[in-house]
């Protein structure tokens, strides 16, 4: 071949670039200066019970919540693909759930396993009929939106004999092994000691204050972490963004879009019912307007965290930090003295905001115009 | 000579009313370079989908090293050892040069949870290949969507090369190479073509398909006009075979033999 | 008979999934044809598209909620013209007559939140927060309102979405950030009810503050009954739902209709009622 | 040049194609055959009320209202762009004109332009966020629809005093010149001459059941007409397709494409607030939530109606069928006697129904694979 | 010789860190086809692309008949009679082709509200240039994203001709057309050339760039290496600096100097 000297070590025509510029050019990190703003307006303006642990502990388990949802739905959308019946599904899995320990009185070694099977049945549906048929993925999530949410209101009329709830969810999983696992909170040993040893706050009774990690920020952190993991370092996570970014390109170079697509519904339906079970068994209780619109709120947290609506694009860790910033802005102007009649107003701002500022900071610090 | 390893067998493809190929046939053999030519819309592009599963053919049969075969799927096709260069390249513009290049097929380290992909590797490859087409990236992490056309055509050049395992299918490979890279690529098919691969070669370049070429099938609107062998058929002929048969004499005294 | 109900909450909102249990007993018990209808959302424009569908099929008779007059009294006063016999329920008391409803049966909004207000007032609560988990949905805000009227003392209204887990948070929040706080009004049992009785748990003031709220569900029932809630406000939508359909089908075979108004609550539901109530409200018919 | 033959009028690489075949392949025409389907099952299914004039009226009117947005939001989405915040726009621009006329007592002839101009200029300060910042509309109208909705709240209650329904609306324009325009029915005249000769049904007392055409729908008709004439027919339809298939070539070829979406973005804005009048009229009050998740149904509507969700690609009398079959669907049920129950369950059934036999049948008659 | 049309001055570009254009400096004259050549990722298209309006500049100056210029969008170039074929092509893929040739100049009929698109006229003229350059489409309604990559080329280049003003930029308008089509296309070159147009055509192929050039200015690696007039230079000495300088006297032994 030919005898090129190697240029490529030291190439004239690439300027050094900070590190603080390289950083901000990966997609996963985009999200931070949205995150430092809005807490840097909460620290200026909220009561500062917010940033107490068990205010910090009580904005971030919705945001857990939402985000275990978004993660998932992140993933799909960079695979190109939505799926707006995650919500319906939340209350769906749930009702299954509820009558796998109440009606039927499984376990959850089993009903937990039999929840997230059925979910992820409905999630393959889905995506063969979007892979069958070619038609948006859109559309058809929005009838299964529609319906799941119907089959939740008929099914739990069934199971119940007419009521929309069903109740004595935490009676039956009382006592399971598996339930530290799915509710309550982690770590109580070491709190009630931080508790006694005085680091923590407590009651008077001396129990602490905060009783322990509540365990769905462990499913979100780990959650997190596995999909980044993936995305960034496994075959699996190019093959998504090489799906989402463009399919024909993609199946042109042998990646099999088609089974990565219909893995990626059925995760997201398995991460609704993962979120139906912990829901379940903390409020003890199921209804038919569970998860009601979370799909929506999930592509919000999706897209904050950098994700393109038209795919191939975003990150997991981006989902993650969209989450705390939808849950901090949701929760946080309840510490300010605002009047909450402005609620939607400012949180219709401050996501504008957050969202501008990532953008205005990442252009600045990379220089692209 | 040897038997073919892909076969082709009156290839029917329509496109709702459009007949794109209408029988079509066609074989390539091991250490060969079998250069597929024709004028624009022939339905060269369509007749190579067909051989590397992208489309089915409506009509017609391929045997694959003897079985007759129908791929379903382009993995299936790659699985077999076809691997090809599509016009369009089928590139991913928002990812990375590396992770274009082992798109579908990445190499990984390690066992069980801890298999992942190998990035040092992937991007040391991709370097490396890159360089020997005479293209110096400055990194292996630039987005595909910001090269040069020239330097997006070479790695899905390299990438087909790489992994080119029985039959290498170029589609107009060289259109948007520079002189260099051009010479380059030649020089490949060359190569690849001692080791014993079946190389398709389409190209509107009658020097180049001369260089390279042992066949010549020229495609004229979705039909074959003939095959010829290297040393059977002059450059003038090929020419105007290319060209559908029609005169250029006239374009050629203005221009002095350009084309 | 075929009697058509027209109502502006859906079908999946446990409140008036409790009304439509009470249709369907109706239909049961009289013989009646009935068919229950709601639009997708609280939705004025749409609801009194479906109130005149509802008249297009020449039914027996059709009861309506009439949560905006202003928007639904042209469609009502179509059917009626048409010689449809209406009756309202739920909402709309002060317009029914002037529609030309025959009578409402129901409970009015807005003195019923002021009714639990006073009652809250009277329990010793000095500052309160309403939870609306739809604002802007007028009869909502108007049990907000009666609140804030009856309780006398320092009020706001806190939104919220109808997510219970984020309701709980908000609720935690505000009381965190208020120390002061010792009432707290929900507009639903199941949505808001529960999961503040829960936030108040959550920072161990149980029995401190005073959690109260419209509508009935089993859970909240128990939190009554244990003493770590004060009360539910019964308005018996049961009654919504069964006593309009019966009274349509009654008219329609022997012309017969009561004088005047069913008022059908407000009935506050205590620790000494609770008991008995939670396995009727865990069927749907309270 | 080079002398061809002339081959193009008896190409022998065409086959002769049906006329059926080139009309399932305009997208226009592409959701009939879902209306076919659907009309089809109501037809088998309910009461026959449904198919009478008044019954017929009865759901256009519905679908009318909801075509309005839907008509522009399909212009807007096959530029490229999506706006979340029409459905809040409905309830903004009611109380700006709820306000005009009830607290300012403005006639309509200045009241209307007023509260069009206002909706136009926040459409078109979306436009220019979204242009300006390169985020996606969809975020940025998000941001729209929770802040139109929140201030929405916030105006009424300052405006009422502390309500959230302003009223006494349809005394204020009674008698105005231009109500007819925008409110009750049109050919009155002619529809009581009909019921006069027994031609249409009539109460007992003579008035027709039906007293005229509600005019929701002559402007949805209209709109239609206007906005397909607008697609195909004038340099403009093709700017929008152009902006919406590909931005960056769009430009390259001078297609002024910031100044096309600021347009789109700004009609569908308009859209919603002539929407908004005419309910406003019509219902006599509004309320915070007038419009309540139309941005959705409006999405719905044009993509049942064949619109790509990633631009480019649509049409507006497919927007059109795609209200007409949204709003029969959601109407249809009430004359059928299945359990509301299962009205969800049935919805969502519904929708994929129709666009998968749109779909299939667009297939099947065009050879496509 | 006559005053250029349109002159750049030290053109800079950067991209983030990336510094594409590093001080570029070009003129075109009335008359006169001015040949960009250069080795893959040299800078040619970035450099055009500042020229018809897409990319501002980082650094340099633009001075068009006589004033200086900074085109905000490349619809004002277009306006100032500056017509480009881009490597890319901007086509819209899924518009038909008659409505991506007056993509942004549609031609109109009647006033004020029955002001309309002139399908018909369109439509006739798109077939009309096609014909012209050797391509018999099936129809103006097909889908540029089902045309074959030499019809689509030819397209915008059709395009790029029937609207050309002043200046015309040709960016590898030949990489993937047919022998035919070249020569048509090269013959439209020196035709419009003829007509007092200046083009720019930025070729890979030595003997299409000698065979219409009048001047010939050779990037390397976002510089000028220079510019030289026709019969100035030889082929080799052409190819030579094309290839960035290098060597390749190698290959051309083994291929037998086919590029
Ligand atoms: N999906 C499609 N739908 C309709 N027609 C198509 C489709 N794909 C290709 N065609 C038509 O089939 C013919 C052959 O196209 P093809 O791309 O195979 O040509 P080609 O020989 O590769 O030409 P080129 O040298 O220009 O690349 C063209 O006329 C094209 O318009
Ligand atoms: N948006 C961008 N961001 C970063 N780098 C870019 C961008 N656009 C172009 N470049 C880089 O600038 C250099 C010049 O690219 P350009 O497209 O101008 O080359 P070219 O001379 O046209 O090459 P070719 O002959 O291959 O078409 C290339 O190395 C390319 O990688
Ligand atoms: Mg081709
Ligand atoms: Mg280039």
């Amino acid at each position: 071949m030919t005898n090129t000297t190697d240029t490529a070590s030291v190439d004239e025509r690439i300027k050094a670039e900070p590190l603080l510029a390289r950083l901000m050019k990966r997609p996963e990190l985009g999200a931070i200066a949205g995150l430092v703003l809005v807490t840097g307006f909460f620290l200026a303006t909220a009561s500062e019970a917010m940033f107490s642990l068990s205010g910090v502990l009580n904005f971030l388990s919705p945001a857990a919540q939402l985000g275990i949802l978004a993660i998932a739905a992140s993933l799909l959308m960079i695979g190109g693909e939505f799926d707006l019946s995650i919500g319906s599904m939340v209350a769906f899995a749930g009702m299954i759930f509820g009558a796998c320990v109440v009606n039927l009185g499984l376990p959850l070694i089993l009903s937990i396993p039999v929840t997230l099977a059925f979910a992820a049945l409905i999630g393959a549906a889905n995506g063969l009929i979007v892979l069958r048929t070619g038609l948006p993925s859109f559309i058809v999530t929005l009838a299964g939106l529609f319906m799941l949410r119907g089959l939740s209101l008929v099914g739990l009329k069934w199971i119940t004999g007419g009521s929309t709830q069903l109740r004595g969810i935490r009676e039956a999983v009382e006592g399971d092994l598996l339930t530290p696992l799915f509710s309550g909170d982690a770590f109580g040993g070491l709190f009630a000691w931080l508790a006694q040893a005085g680091l923590i706050e407590s009651f008077p009774n001396g129990t602490p204050k905060v009783p322990g990690i509540p365990v769905e920020i462990l499913w979100f952190v780990g959650l997190a972490l596995a999909a980044t993991w993936v995305l960034l370092r496994t075959p699996a996570g190019n093959w998504i963004f090489a799906a989402g970014g463009d399919a024909t390109a993609a199946s042109n170079s042998g990646v099999p879009v088609r089974n990565v697509k219909i893995a990626l519904f059925m995760l997201t339906a398995a991460c609704a019912a993962l979120l139906a079970v912990m829901q379940v068994m903390d409020a003890g209780s199921t209804d038919a307007r569970r998860g009601f619109q979370k799909e929506f709120e999930a592509i919000i947290a999706a897209v904050i965290g950098g994700c393109l609506l038209t795919g191939g694009y975003g990150s997991a860790i981006g989902a993650f930090f969209g989450s705390v910033i939808f849950g901090m802005v949701v929760i946080g102007l309840t510490y300010t003295s605002f009047d909450q009649d402005w609620f939607q107003v400012f949180l219709g701002g401050m996501l504008l905001l957050a969202v501008i500022f990532n953008n205005a900071i990442r252009k600045r610090v990379t220089g692209e115009r | 000579m040897s038997e073919p390893i892909i076969k082709l067998d009156q290839i029917e493809k329509h496109f709702g009313n459009v007949i794109a190929l209408n029988g079509v046939s066609f074989d390539v053999r091991a250490g060969e370079c079998h250069c597929l030519l024709g004028d624009n819309g022939a339905g060269k592009s369509t007749f190579i989908k067909t051989m590397s599963g992208v489309h089915r053919p409506t009509r017609g049969t391929i045997t694959f090293e003897g079985r007759p075969m129908s791929f379903s799927s382009p993995r299936a096709a790659m699985e077999a050892g076809i691997a090809t260069v599509f016009q369009d390249l089928a590139m991913i513009p928002l990812m990375s040069v590396a992770r274009n290049f082992f798109m579908g097929r990445e190499p990984t380290r390690g066992w069980g949870l801890t298999r992942r992909f190998d990035v040092e590797k992937a991007n040391a490859i991709t370097m490396a290949e890159m360089k020997k087409m005479g293209i110096n990236l400055r990194g292996p992490d630039q987005a595909v969507g910001t090269l040069s056309g020239g330097e997006r055509q070479t790695v899905a050049i390299a990438r087909a090369v790489h992994f080119g395992a029985k039959v290498l299918i170029l589609d107009e490979p060289t259109s948007a190479l520079g002189v260099r890279q051009t010479a380059n690529v030649l020089a490949t098919i060359d190569k690849v073509r001692a080791q014993g691969v079946g190389v398709v070669f389409i190209s509107h370049n009658v020097r180049h398909a001369l260089a390279v070429g042992d066949r010549f099938t020229v495609l004229n609107r979705g039909k074959t006009l003939g095959t010829a062998r290297r040393g059977e058929i002059t450059s003038e002929q090929l020419q105007d075979l290319m060209a559908g048969g029609q005169e250029l004499a006239q374009l050629e005294s203005t221009l002095g033999g350009t084309v | 008979a075929d009697i058509i109900v027209v109502a502006h909450g859906q079908a999946n909102d446990p409140f008036w999934s409790v009304v439509k249990n009470g249709v369907e007993k109706a239909a049961k018990d009289t013989g009646a044809n009935v068919e229950f209808r709601s639009p997708e959302t609280f939705d004025m424009v749409a609801m009194s598209q479906m109130i005149d569908a509802a008249a297009n099929q020449s039914p027996d008779g059709i009861v309506v909620s009439i949560p905006d007059a202003d928007a639904l009294g042209p469609s009502i006063q179509r059917a009626v013209a048409a010689g449809i016999p209406v009756i309202s329920m739920n909402s709309g008391s002060d317009v029914s007559k002037s529609l030309g409803a025959l009578l409402h049966v129901g409970q009015d909004e807005e003195s019923a939140g002021r009714a639990a207000g006073e009652k809250l007032a009277e329990m010793g609560g000095k500052k309160g927060i309403c939870i609306n988990q739809e604002v802007g949905n007028v009869a909502l805000d108007l049990r907000c309102k009666g609140f804030a009227a009856g309780f006398g003392g320092e009020t706001s209204v806190l939104p919220t979405s109808n997510d219970p887990t984020e309701i709980e948070a908000k609720v935690r929040a505000a009381l965190e950030a208020d120390p002061g706080i010792d009432t707290v009004m929900a507009l639903g049992a199941g949505t808001a009810g529960e999961p503040a009785v829960a936030a108040v748990k959550s920072i161990g003031k149980s029995g401190a503050i005073r959690v109260a709220t419209f509508d009935l569900s089993a859970s909240f029932l128990e939190s009554v009954k244990a003493g770590d809630a004060a009360f539910a406000i019964d308005q018996q939508q049961f009654l919504q739902g069964y006593l309009p359909v019966a009274f349509l089908s009654l008219y329609a075979d022997y012309g017969l209709m009561p004088g005047g108004n069913v008022p059908s609550g407000p009935n506050l539901i205590t620790a000494d009622k609770a008991g008995q109530v939670v396995e009727l409200s865990a069927q749907g018919i309270r």
